[in-house]
């Protein structure tokens, strides 16, 4: 199940949504990406979020897909945030349900690894001296996400 | 054709969105890339580095050149960053 | 920090407990592990847990400062239930928190395969047919925890 | 010395918990598993596969013979199975 939305989530919520009446998940992983007070070095004080609706959606259902099909998986949940955001405030979740532990570790770390380089979001920070500016590619989210292409 | 433009290809172009007719200078990405930098300094800068510039075609990564219709929809962006 | 405890816990609540206030966590990994209604092929209707008290706290304190002084965690959480469980019924919470995802998702992967093999818990399984049985080691358990040592 | 045991040996012997006094039968956790074992057939028995039990004294995990002393306590339990 894939998410897109402006407004924050509860975590706990998620989490229980997804596996409330059923007994046969025996591993839940979560991942939640928050708002950092410093990115890079920056003193950060807020973060917008751009992204290109449509093939947000699509890419993410993509992603999502590629994890079933990889993992014994019995839930899967990616929520991603757009528009302002504050300090500490949750950006995306990812939730996987299985019935090993270890295949639910691997499809959430691979989700956020490919979700980084692959969803069409683009980071905007505010900075404490009013500045705003377009946050960077990171080298090694590209590795991360070579990582689960490498290993197949 | 429509054509999008996201985060700071956006900002320097002062655009999110345009339409153009479809003609022998857009009949694939790599001719619409060439195009786009003759529209002009800030263009030329955009495309300067094709390394820094993402393309879809009707929301698909596409990867190498690729042949564009008068209905498609192509999207220039950075790489992303969100997660 | 560590909990051991009879009583059911909220999961949303814990993590929120965690990151609430800050503004310095980038990533938070959690890990819960519920009771299955299968277990080896048997079906299974209800799940005791006994442990060794002070002897487990002593081990996951162990286990939880192993994790911290190998990736950079900002927080980390451990609770564990003992006692009677219900289908479906949390009986681990692991979090992580860390200003970067990778680290998040190794030190939870690496509490629970630790955990699993060291902290003084025995499951008792309830089922269908009135019988009660002591779960046995796993191999694949052994396994996934050698794997932290043979890559340290 | 205090003796506890846990899971299935606890089944097996009745018994989760004992007050034993400290005598050269005991003076190491190898003779303790030696002196265990003459006690009857469920002691025989819960210690026949080492391989299967586990020792922890004063709630540490044992490697090896271990020298016990008349304050210790000494644990006997299965391979653990929580999380």
């Amino acid at each position: 199940m894939i998410r897109v939305q402006r407004d924050i989530f509860d975590i706990g919520e998620e989490i229980e949504a997804l596996t409330t009446g059923r007994t046969d998940i025996g591993a839940v992983v979560s991942f939640t990406g928050l708002v950092r007070d410093i990115n890079d070095g920056n003193d950060v004080t807020g973060l917008s979020l751009e992204h290109y609706p449509g093939m947000t959606e699509r890419e993410l259902a993509k992603i999502e897909k590629e994890a079933r099909s990889r993992w014994d998986l019995q839930a899967s949940l990616i929520i991603h945030r757009y528009g302002e955001m504050a300090l500490g405030e949750p950006i995306v979740l990812v939730v996987t349900a299985s019935p090993h532990r270890h295949d639910a570790f691997e499809a959430a770390h691979f989700l956020m690894d490919w979700l980084k380089t692959k969803a069409p979001f683009w980071k905007q920070e505010m900075t404490a001296d009013g500045d705003t500016s377009w946050v960077k590619e990171r080298e090694s989210d590209v590795k991360a996400a070579k990582r689960w292409t490498t290993n197949a | 054709m429509k054509i999008l433009y996201f985060a700071w290809l956006k900002t320097k172009l002062q655009m999110t969105e345009e339409t153009i007719s479809w003609s022998e200078d857009c009949r694939d990405t790599d001719s619409l890339v060439r195009w786009m930098k003759t529209r002009g300094p800030a263009f030329a800068e955009v495309f300067s580095d094709l390394e820094v510039v993402r393309i879809a075609v009707n929301q698909e990564y596409i990867t190498g050149n690729t042949t564009l219709g008068k209905e498609d929809e192509i999207a220039f962006f950075p790489p992303v960053t969100g997660g």
